[in-house]
């Protein structure tokens, strides 16, 4: 596949479709990708990859890159092109100065979950098939490449790209997923039970705003909690209110616009479930609303821009469900 | 102002009322002599849509034990449509609350019109009760704000 | 616990307020003293010292002294209105309390380097509120200085801060030379008019002189590069900076320029030290 | 040497937290590792390094300066510092150790923050030798031994007993403290560890790192550098990599209202935030571009240039497992130092 991007992405510099290129870029090690932007042949030849850790989601970068002089070539894979989508949606990134390459993805891996299993040394990894090869200082490893699968792709919700000027690979279908369980699994808790989770996993949040920053969903030139004027800005979480606070406003503030990419969780250094905060949203919407999959299209109103006249009264809440 | 009894638990009450019919409402409960307690806390938004995620949390932060949201009925948003997208926001929110282990209890929508006098009273008198029996508000509440 | 820390403020009192311009005040700030009246200084300074004021609850920030180290009375400062903090500072009224620490920064070397020196004072605007401090250390210790020259200027007349100082005590002291200028012509304004940089070259100052200079980054820059133009190097000329800070103290870390920090070293450099620092003001 | 069986290592911790406070690093669910307060049952995590860094017992991310109340013009100022508990943190890695060096090349210079004073009086600090260094260690570049920690006292494991030597009073008091359930021990086993562990020091792929490049003298050349554009170009913006390290210490100082008084606190900041500079008629430092050589350049060349040299790192390699795009200074060292 790297190949085959490689010459795709070389073709289209020197055909002059695009001057620049957003892809990822090699690391010191095995897994540490970092997204770039390749102005030449010479620099993809050095340096450009793409691997089982190239999970990165590049479409927030087109927010800024869009708007630069040229076109900007980048490959997405099928969960970037939702966000890309609900970008040009929202009118924050010029679609017409982007020129997409779509990309297969059969899921990426999670080199926390590799360290987890106490690893460490590592000097190399490979990958055969369903096993991970992965070489370290104290010795060779082997483990199945599912056990160390990252969660964003674990619970994967489609493999079709929804927005591409051109393919590489077979386009995918949506798949059914079973990315609702935990929120249901919680919803089934106890009020406390659910507070008590809530409250283990919330207090360990050190507020880099990682998953702020990183959210394809949050490209407000001055977050609210960034604008002393907002009465709300904080830099830390000085009370466990503002913990919640914080966590609660951020998924609401993406609530309808969230495509479910997963990065805020794969990010967040604390390993903070903060997906389950947006599909819960998303579950709500879809069951009070009306299925809506955000960056599926360009053209259909938020749920929360919109409303009909039979909607369900804020009381459902205290019906449904276990208290 | 505030009477308390130190024995009892009293509930402070937060109610967002919009302007042009619930307001007006407890205008009228208040004209017609109708009593409801003296801990709900009245504040007056333009439309029951001007009241924004941050608005509740805020409300519980500086103390609130309940949050309730009075507006025009669906239908009779003096701006046509705000009420309507106040009715999906705060079902969402609320259930998002719920979600996180706060009780249900503590918030509620209600629509009551200029009219209804007797529904805001009867609507603040039962949702003080709610609250009252769910306690103080310990799962949402700002540990620096706590009255010594 | 009795160590004494220095972000902990002291309190001071609010004990006159003085509108210079449209949006300049000069506040008069006393100590509390122990039977509760108001006098004395909080604490001593040198020229170029600054301090942090604060309202809890709405903001701290750092402001230059602008009173004289001898004046042993009170301490003053000629704050701007321009943000939060100000804003609510120039509501105040006479006998409110604020929080005040300091002294911070270095100072003009008026006991060193500048001593016996011919002095060039160019202000800009409320550019003049830290070089008041030094001017009027000056006229107190006048003996141990030479010449003195202040060429000052504004937006408009209005906007000349601590005018009726500037008429009544500096032009009347026959050993001060001042030169005023506002930008634009004005009715009822018969001295000069025209930007500082380009006055100054007009002034034509004699190179002999040492020269302070404060005023807004662009008067800066373009004055300094009219005196070099002239002759002056840049061991000559010292300024006085400003940047956000939280502590004070050389810790909070985010007012540096390279690994100079304003508010511990600096916030006085002379211009050859700023040459050897990254641009980054 | 002193030393006690890996086996009775729960009692040691129990003397330890009948005294005084005691933090260990022990094992969160999803694998991470984390300090503390120590309680009966408790393991000691057998990871490297813990998530979050041990500077938080001496600067912690929030903390209260002082209270004030309002009335009327009248503002009263309400000293609330009390002195702290004696404490013991227990299992702190060779690169944490020195940051407390650094820390206290900040924090006790003159002017004394008095609240750091206060806990690190207070707090004892008990390290341990690593045995199995990461990919992302490169401590050795700072000239930090992984085998010979600094602190209060010194730890060793062979994997049979763990070792105790004292560095300071604090230390020996500590260790006097305990000596009874400490005995005389032959640290044959122990040299071996070491010499093992030093061996794949030189082996771990950032071992030949250096600081040559940087200091206090190289500061116009690399802040005029070309490549912090290319460096700097997929920076979130986020503060992961501040709140994670140990060393960073920058902070904001706020207030916060209450109802019933001002509570003025500090918090953690990050030079990577866009309003770290933020001023009413403007900012220095408008482009991420800007504060991301802050972060570097001060760790790289301002630090040393203040503190004799000393470099702002101590090369623990959390932010480079953390950063959510890889970014790291072992990438900005490498392409800073090429000509």
């Amino acid at each position: 596949m790297q190949e085959a991007m490689i010459s795709k992405a070389k073709q289209l510099l020197a055909d002059g479709t695009v001057t620049r290129v957003i892809g990822w870029k090699k690391g010191e090690f095995a897994y540490d990708i970092t997204p770039a932007i390749f102005e030449s042949s010479e620099e993809i030849d050095r340096d450009f990859v793409y691997d089982d850790f190239t999970s990165t989601n590049v479409s927030k970068y087109l927010v800024k890159e869009s708007k630069k002089e040229g076109k900007i070539l980048a490959f997405l894979k099928p969960c970037d092109t939702y966000s890309l989508n609900q970008l040009t949606k929202e009118h924050r990134v010029d679609r017409d100065n982007i020129y997409v390459v779509g990309i297969p993805s059969d899921g990426k891996l999670d080199i926390e979950k590799i360290k987890a299993k106490g690893i460490t040394g590592i000097t190399g990894v490979e990958r055969d098939g369903e096993t991970l090869k992965i070489s370290t200082v104290y010795g060779d490893e082997t483990m199945s490449v599912a056990d160390v699968m990252s969660n964003k792709c674990i619970s994967c919700k489609s493999k079709k790209h929804v927005t591409y000027d051109e393919l590489i690979g077979e386009d995918g279908e949506v798949i059914t997923s079973d990315r609702f369980d935990m929120v249901e699994k919680l919803e089934n808790m106890t009020s406390e039970e659910r507070y008590n989770f809530w409250r283990g996993e919330l207090s360990k949040c050190i507020r880099c705003n990682a998953c702020r920053n990183v959210c394809p969903a949050c490209t407000c030139e001055n977050c609210v909690f960034n604008n002393p004027d907002s009465g709300v800005e904080n830099k830390a979480a000085a009370d466990s209110f503002e913990e919640n606070m914080f966590h609660i406003i951020r998924a609401f503030h993406v609530a309808g616009r969230c495509t479910d990419c997963g990065e805020c969780s794969r990010v967040c250094p604390q390993n903070i479930p903060l997906h389950l905060l947006n599909r819960k949203f998303i579950k709500d919407i879809n069951s009070l609303y009306g299925e809506y999959q955000a960056g599926a299209d360009t053209t259909t109103k938020a749920p929360l821009n919109d409303y009909t006249t039979e909607d369900c009264e804020a009381s459902i809440v205290h019906e449904r469900g276990v208290e | 102002m505030q009477v308390n009894d130190n024995k009892e638990f009293q509930p402070l009450i937060v109610a967002f009322c919009c302007n042009w019919c619930s307001y007006a409402g407890a205008d009228l409960s208040g004209t017609n002599r109708l009593n409801y307690p003296t801990n709900v806390k009245i504040i007056r938004v333009p439309c029951s849509c001007r009241v924004n995620p941050m608005f509740i949390l805020r409300a519980f932060q500086r103390g609130a034990d309940g949050v309730i949201l009075c507006g025009c009925h669906p239908g009779d948003c003096h701006y046509t449509s705000g009420n309507y997208f106040t009715r999906r926001r705060m079902t969402l929110l609320f259930s998002m609350l719920d979600f996180l282990g706060i009780e249900r209890d503590r918030t509620r929508v209600e629509w009551v019109s200029a009219a209804e006098g007797a529904k805001f009273a009867a609507t603040m008198n039962e949702f003080t009760e709610a609250v009252k029996k769910l306690g103080p508000n310990r799962r949402l509440e700002d540990l620096r704000c706590r009255k010594q | 616990m009795n160590a004494i820390d220095t972000l902990i403020p002291h309190i001071g009192v609010v004990t006159d307020i003085r509108q210079d311009t449209p949006d300049v005040k000069t506040f008069r700030v006393n100590a509390i003293q122990p039977d509760g009246t108001a006098s004395g200084k909080v604490f001593e300074h040198m020229p170029g010292q600054c301090a942090m004021l604060s309202i809890p609850g709405v903001g701290e920030g750092m402001f230059s002294i602008t009173s004289s180290p001898t004046n042993n009375e009170f301490m003053e400062f000629s704050i701007k209105k321009c943000g939060c903090l100000t804003s609510w500072l120039h509501a105040m009224e006479v006998g409110q309390q604020i929080t005040i620490r300091g002294p911070y920064g270095n100072n003009f070397p008026v006991e060193t380097e500048l001593k016996g020196k011919d002095l060039l004072f160019i202000a800009g605007g409320i550019g003049l509120a830290p070089l008041r401090s030094v001017i009027n250390y000056v006229r107190d210790n006048r003996e141990n200085y030479g010449d003195v020259q202040i060429i000052y200027g504004s937006r408009s007349k209005d906007d000349l801060v601590d005018y009726q100082e500037i008429i009544n005590e500096w032009e009347a002291d026959p050993n001060i030379q001042v030169n005023l200028t506002i930008d634009r012509e004005q009715e009822g304004w018969d001295g000069h008019v025209g930007f500082v940089p380009n006055y100054v070259k007009e002034l034509n100052p004699s190179l002999s002189k040492t020269v302070l200079i404060c005023g807004p980054p662009i008067m800066i820059k373009f004055t300094l590069a009219g005196l070099k133009e002239l002759g002056f190097t840049e061991t000559q000329v010292y300024t006085t900076m400003e940047l956000r800070m939280k502590c004070a103290v050389g810790k909070c870390g985010r007012c540096n320029i390279g690994d100079k920090y304003v508010c511990k070293d600096g916030p006085v450099f002379r211009f050859d030290q700023l040459d050897e620092l990254p641009d980054e003001y | 040497m002193l030393k006690i069986s890996v086996e009775k290592i729960d009692e040691l911790f129990k003397a330890i937290a009948e005294k005084q406070t005691l933090y260990i690093p022990t094992d969160r669910e999803d694998g991470a590792s984390e300090y503390k307060k120590y309680e009966d049952g408790m393991k000691l995590s057998g990871n490297l390094n813990t998530l979050r860094s041990a500077k938080d017992f001496f600067f912690p991310q929030t903390e209260n300066l002082a209270d004030f109340k309002m009335e009327g013009k009248k503002i009263e100022v309400i000293d609330i510092r009390e002195e702290a508990e004696d404490f013991v943190v227990f299992g702190v890695r060779a690169c944490d150790a020195r940051s407390f060096t650094i820390l206290d090349k900040v924090f006790l210079s003159d002017p004394v923050d008095s609240y750091y004073k206060n806990r690190r009086d207070h707090g004892t600090i008990v390290t341990m030798a690593c045995t199995k260094p990461a990919e992302t260690c490169f401590c050795q570049t700072f000239g930090i031994d992984p085998t010979e920690p600094e602190g209060d006292v010194a730890c060793w494991s062979d994997g049979e007993s763990i070792f105790f030597k004292a560095n300071t009073e604090k230390g020996q008091a500590f260790v006097d403290s305990v000596s009874g359930l400490l005995e005389d021990g032959d640290t044959t086993k122990l040299d071996e560890t070491k010499a093992k562990t030093k061996e794949i020091m030189g082996k771990l792929p950032l071992a030949n790192l250096s600081t040559e490049a940087f200091g206090g003298d190289k500061l116009m050349e690399h802040f005029k550098s070309e490549k912090w554009a290319e460096l700097s170009e997929s920076c979130l913006g986020c503060g992961t990599c501040t709140f994670v390290c140990p060393t960073c210490q920058c902070y904001d100082i706020k207030d916060f209202n209450t109802g019933n008084g001002i509570k003025r606190f500090r918090c953690w900041d990050s030079c990577m935030y866009s309003d770290f500079t933020k001023m009413a008629h403007g900012n220095i430092r408008n482009s991420q571009l800007e504060r991301f050589r802050q972060r570097f350049m001060h760790k790289l060349v301002y630090f040393p240039s203040n503190n004799n040299g000393e470099f702002g790192c101590v090369g623990c390699g959390r932010c480079m497992s953390k950063c959510p795009i890889s970014m790291n200074i072992v990438k900005v060292m490498k392409a800073l130092e090429v000509k």
